[in-house]
């Protein structure tokens, strides 16, 4: 079967729910007549017309709050911050009308919003083109966070985020537009948000991350094998809902949790999820530790990058040494 | 951008006797929230909408059951003008399980969609967005939608974002800005450069109406005709209606800022007496304005002796959820 | 020796940094000739004069950005955002700019201000007026993140956060302004940023908390001290640099952490927290959970709001039954 | 809001000379660029300056060294305007350790304080944020503020409340709106609702001029006037500069939604030849604008030789802290 790209995969999405629900509009800035500076949307709106995939001005507050107050009138919106570093001038309609409305309304009625960004580090963007803003809005309550590792997920998640009745916070990360890989499984063209994936078993220890992280992890797991180190790794799928029953089990299996993200290890979902696997499981733990990036913002020139970026040889880097340590001699 | 004086009624006098009385509730309303709040009923703070009832009312006399209202956290009057019944509202400020949204959101974030109220803002400026928002949907129902706000949102993001994408999507919506001369304890014209809200409409290519915001007349006229406009599909207007708050800004503010002298000269153009006289004028005998006030305070008596009475929501039984299913 | 009042603690600071230093400016929403909606800074704009102390418009976005700018071209602002739900307008200006400028300018200069917010919720203000955004910024390198918990400590970080040439999150819980307690011991005026304290020492069982929480806890270890409980009590101070080694010394001799936040478990810092305690401690480590928030937004109503915060009594409550439950046979 | 044409120099011609010079340095300087761009020696992306460097070169005249510029992520222009040697600023496109900000900043968000270019911002409306506090400082220290933008800037939450403030407190701030016609790929008008950027100006009774951008004269002597003006304390100007990109929107921008007719247009309305026009119209010798021009080259084949021998910066020997101390 042919091999769907991560982009594509994206539109797919798009283009199979604006076809499906008549009430799912579509915009953002450069998305429509352009087809989006990813060229994840292009042929939408000529598909779709003008009146449900349109181009908007700068305005990324204004572009929040529009697809709040459509969301709650009746309408689907999914809309396009187009680098998850500009969210912080989306944030206020989300946090504080988007996530609040179905709990403080008494669920009178729902929010059905997707935003979508483009994530992450590695493309020589510099510090305010590649930050990864899941964990800004991680503590906000009655928002969703999803975050695909594959075109699979890629579009099995953004279909079932498009038909979640919540606030959804969507991550792209850019380094995986081009990939390319195997279509959903039949049975999972819709990805139920909330839900965990097992990504690889194994029994030694349990690599916990998302997104761009996961193909990381397996490659890592892959070089690992080969120390006769067997990897489970968890693919989280969202931030918001945790699946922190998914991890425990894992863990309970392993008893070795490493969680790896790209962003710092300071107010990051790693170190969160850690303290919540202390919480459930500690005495299933032998070990349990954070790949993450520096405390600084993320520098522009490659050598920097590529030295700040917690990439598949870091992780093996880290396993290899931290079991060593474990081992030593006291 | 015209002025334009009262007209004469383009609906029927009752339109206006009903509405008088929607006035009368309102302000009959916030002087019991008033009560209430001294009595410690009502809870954490409330801004009272005293003196502005021609707005929400004139405004949403033009308007269909069906088409959306958002409001700020000034927005006792702007719920019970779209139609929400005084005994939930009231119940909401009291934090009871009976409130309209079962107490949990509070007199500063009322929302009634079954009446259209998408909801009431907390945050300056959000009543616009929300208002931006539904014009979206509401494009696609044939409806239209109404943002209130005040001057001091004026300065706010949203204002800027949310005008110039209304004005080029051509949404039906009215952005009605409430100036009633400060924003909390500071005057329109110190943070307000220029000093004209309704000339802002201009940057966008937006028509823009000032209305005397006491004048229930003028406000449904300048409002009849935006809504005639959005309708017709030609986009949003900015109406900017002049009016004063009788209370201070909020529960704890005495309003030293203004002078006695600028109180006296607005409260002789207090919107509700005004409209009292022009139904008079207008031929209305006495009598019958009499009985809808004489109704108007039973409907809000009732209303407060069962809020007063309901109970308050349990934690241990209430059930929220996070996430809608 | 006179008690001080945490508002009046904030005036002080304010106050006596205007004083020492010309370079220090204070602007916000009604802080200047209304004195601030908290009543906590009355009388500066007289004493200082209104090209140092003035009202703003309502425009959150554009002060962040004011302040960033001035901050850089050598001036010392302080502003205020009268709530903290309102930060969501103010982020991207802190985040995209304050955040990034000495790391990305590689030093070329430094960004000394700080933005004070009421935070917290029991006020009975709602949902979009009690939250507490420190986890919103607790991930962005480059930012400090205040948060007092007594008059003294108000006055002592104030001053430190006004003195630091890194930009400043500062919280003022609004429970906390009409606290008294003893003014700065001598040596106290000015408390380094980045320290923990410890508020009360114990032996049986670490609680780890911030601002509010703190009182809380302390109120907590005297009802548990009754039960023979011997509670050792953290009080944070910052969110961000975290003072792990603090946290991890009280743990190593207690064995057991509380971490109790006033916010959301998920994506909170006291998940982050115990994550970092297991990293580095978790052969110290006996027990270690959370008191945090329902993830809902915050109830308005008496009875619901009550139920939600985490107060002395729930404190002693999850201590009991937490540790009830662990030496109950298996 | 008045346009005012082309008028004598106010300063001596060679200081005219000179600022060709920068325009020239700028045009040759993102030739250069898009080479090694192509060459993969400049990473991720860059937005070149080409055909607005009458902007940047003809508002940075009318500033005294000390005076502040924030400038885009299309900033090259702009830095090398206001001072930025070339070097150091090839440099930090490259990457490397002698890159003005040691190459952790790269092509978009370039810092230059030594130089008063308190930075440029990768996010659209950024430069107006750090204008509109760099104007809080300027004005106790007696300089200017001047924050460059682009006309999709003009729809952003920044522009609306940060001319507002700076008008509220009259501050010394020149906002430069350079109108090359596109929002990446969007028309101005198609996001703009009045099409019009200068009028926006009159929101906040802000002075507003319209300037033909491509005219290094017109450009000097309307930013001259309004530095006068902030000097004086009569606070801040909105200046539209009418202007056009040579190059795509960024290196991967073919640019296909310009007509050739339209970019023809333009090209002979190109700043660089009109400024050598009128330098020999003003009785410049041939060959003293020869000099200037071999000499600029020089000076870039020379920084850009420099630049590229620099050794990319080590990860282990970088100190980078997260705080200053
Ligand atoms: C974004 C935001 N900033 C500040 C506040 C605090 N605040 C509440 S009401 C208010 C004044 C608003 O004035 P105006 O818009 O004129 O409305 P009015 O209260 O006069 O009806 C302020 C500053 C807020 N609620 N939201
Ligand atoms: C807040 C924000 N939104 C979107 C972008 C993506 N973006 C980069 S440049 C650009 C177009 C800006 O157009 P304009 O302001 O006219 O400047 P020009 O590129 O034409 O110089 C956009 C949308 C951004 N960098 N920042
Ligand atoms: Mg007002
Ligand atoms: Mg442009």
């Amino acid at each position: 079967m042919s091999e769907l790209e991560f982009r594509v995969a994206i539109r797919d999405a798009l283009a199979e729910e604006l076809e499906r629900d008549p009430a799912v509009v579509f915009f953002g800035e450069d998305v429509a007549v352009p087809g989006g500076v990813f060229k994840a949307t292009p042929g939408l709106r000529e598909r779709f017309g003008p009146d449900r995939v349109f181009d908007t001005p700068i305005s990324e507050l204004a572009l929040s709050g529009a697809a709040y107050g459509a969301a709650v009138t009746g309408l689907r919106p999914v809309f396009e911050v187009m680098f998850g570093d500009f969210m912080a001038l989306a944030m206020d309609s989300l946090v504080n009308q988007a996530a609040k409305f179905w709990y403080i309304s008494r669920e009178q009625g729902t929010v059905p919003l997707v935003v979508r960004s483009a994530v992450g580090a590695g493309g020589r963007f510099g510090a305010i083109h590649s930050q990864t803003h899941g964990t800004w809005f991680q503590g906000i309550p009655g928002l969703k966070i999803v975050f695909p590792s594959s075109p699979a997920e890629a579009k099995g998640l953004l279909k079932a985020s498009i038909r979640d009745d919540n606030p959804v916070v969507f991550l792209e990360h850019k380094r995986l537009y081009s990939v390319k890989g195997p279509p959903p499984a039949p049975g999972q063209e819709v990805i139920a948000l909330g839900q965990a994936g097992i990504a690889r078993a194994g029994d030694d220890l349990t690599i916990v991350s998302i997104g761009k992280g996961v193909p990381d992890a397996l490659a890592a797991a892959d070089a690992l094998a080969g120390d006769g180190i067997s990897v489970e790794v968890v693919d989280l799928r969202t931030l918001r809902p945790l699946d922190l029953p998914t991890v425990l089990a894992s863990v309970a299996r392993t008893h070795r949790v490493l969680a790896v993200e790209e962003g710092p290890r300071t107010g990051g979902w790693a170190a969160g999820l850690l303290g919540a696997v202390a919480e459930e499981g500690l005495h299933d733990l032998d070990d349990a530790w954070i790949l993450a990036t520096a405390e600084t913002p993320i520098p522009y020139s490659p050598t920097l990058e590529d030295a700040f970026l917690p990439q598949a040889e870091a992780i093996v880097e880290s396993v290899r040494s931290r079991l060593a340590v474990e081992v030593a001699p006291a | 951008m015209s002025t334009p004086t009262a007209r004469p009624p383009t609906q029927a006098l009752d339109a206006y006797l009903d509405a008088y009385g929607r006035m009368r509730l309102i302000r009959e309303f916030e002087a019991a929230m008033h009560r209430l709040f001294l009595r410690g009923e009502v809870h954490g703070t409330t801004h009272l909408y005293a003196g502005q009832e021609a707005v929400a009312v004139g405004v949403c006399m033009a308007l269909g059951a069906e088409d959306y209202v958002a409001g700020t956290y000034r927005g006792h009057g702007h719920a019970l003008a779209k139609g929400t019944a005084p005994e939930p509202l009231i119940a909401e400020m009291l934090g009871r399980a009976s409130g309209v949204c079962g107490g949990r959101a509070g007199s500063m974030n009322v929302i009634d969609l079954p009446h259209g109220l998408v909801g009431c803002y907390g945050i300056v400026g959000g009543s616009i967005a929300a208002a931006l928002g539904a014009g979206l949907a509401a494009k696609r129902q044939g409806r239209v939608s109404v943002g209130f706000f005040g001057d001091g949102a004026a300065n706010q993001a949203y204002f800027h974002e949310c005008l110039n994408l209304a004005a080029v999507q051509r949404l039906p919506v009215l952005f009605v800005c409430e100036n009633n001369l400060y924003a909390e304890f500071t005057p329109m014209a110190d943070a307000t450069a220029g000093a004209d809200i309704a000339a802002r409409a201009a940057a966008y290519a937006m028509p823009a109406v000032v209305v005397d915001g006491n004048d229930l007349w003028a406000v449904r006229s300048a409002a009849g005709e935006a809504v005639a406009r959005a309708r017709a599909g030609e986009g949003p207007t900015l109406l900017e209606c002049r009016t004063y708050r009788h209370y201070g800004h909020s529960k704890s503010d005495p309003a030293p800022y203004r002078t006695q002298e600028e109180v006296d000269r607005w409260l002789e153009r207090d919107p509700l007496s005004r409209a009292r006289d022009r139904l008079v004028r207008e031929g209305l005998a006495e009598e019958q304005i009499a009985a809808v006030e004489q109704a108007t305070t039973a409907e809000l008596d009732q209303a407060i002796e069962r809020a007063l009475a309901a109970p308050y929501p349990d934690p241990e039984t209430e059930a929220a959820t996070e996430y809608a299913p």
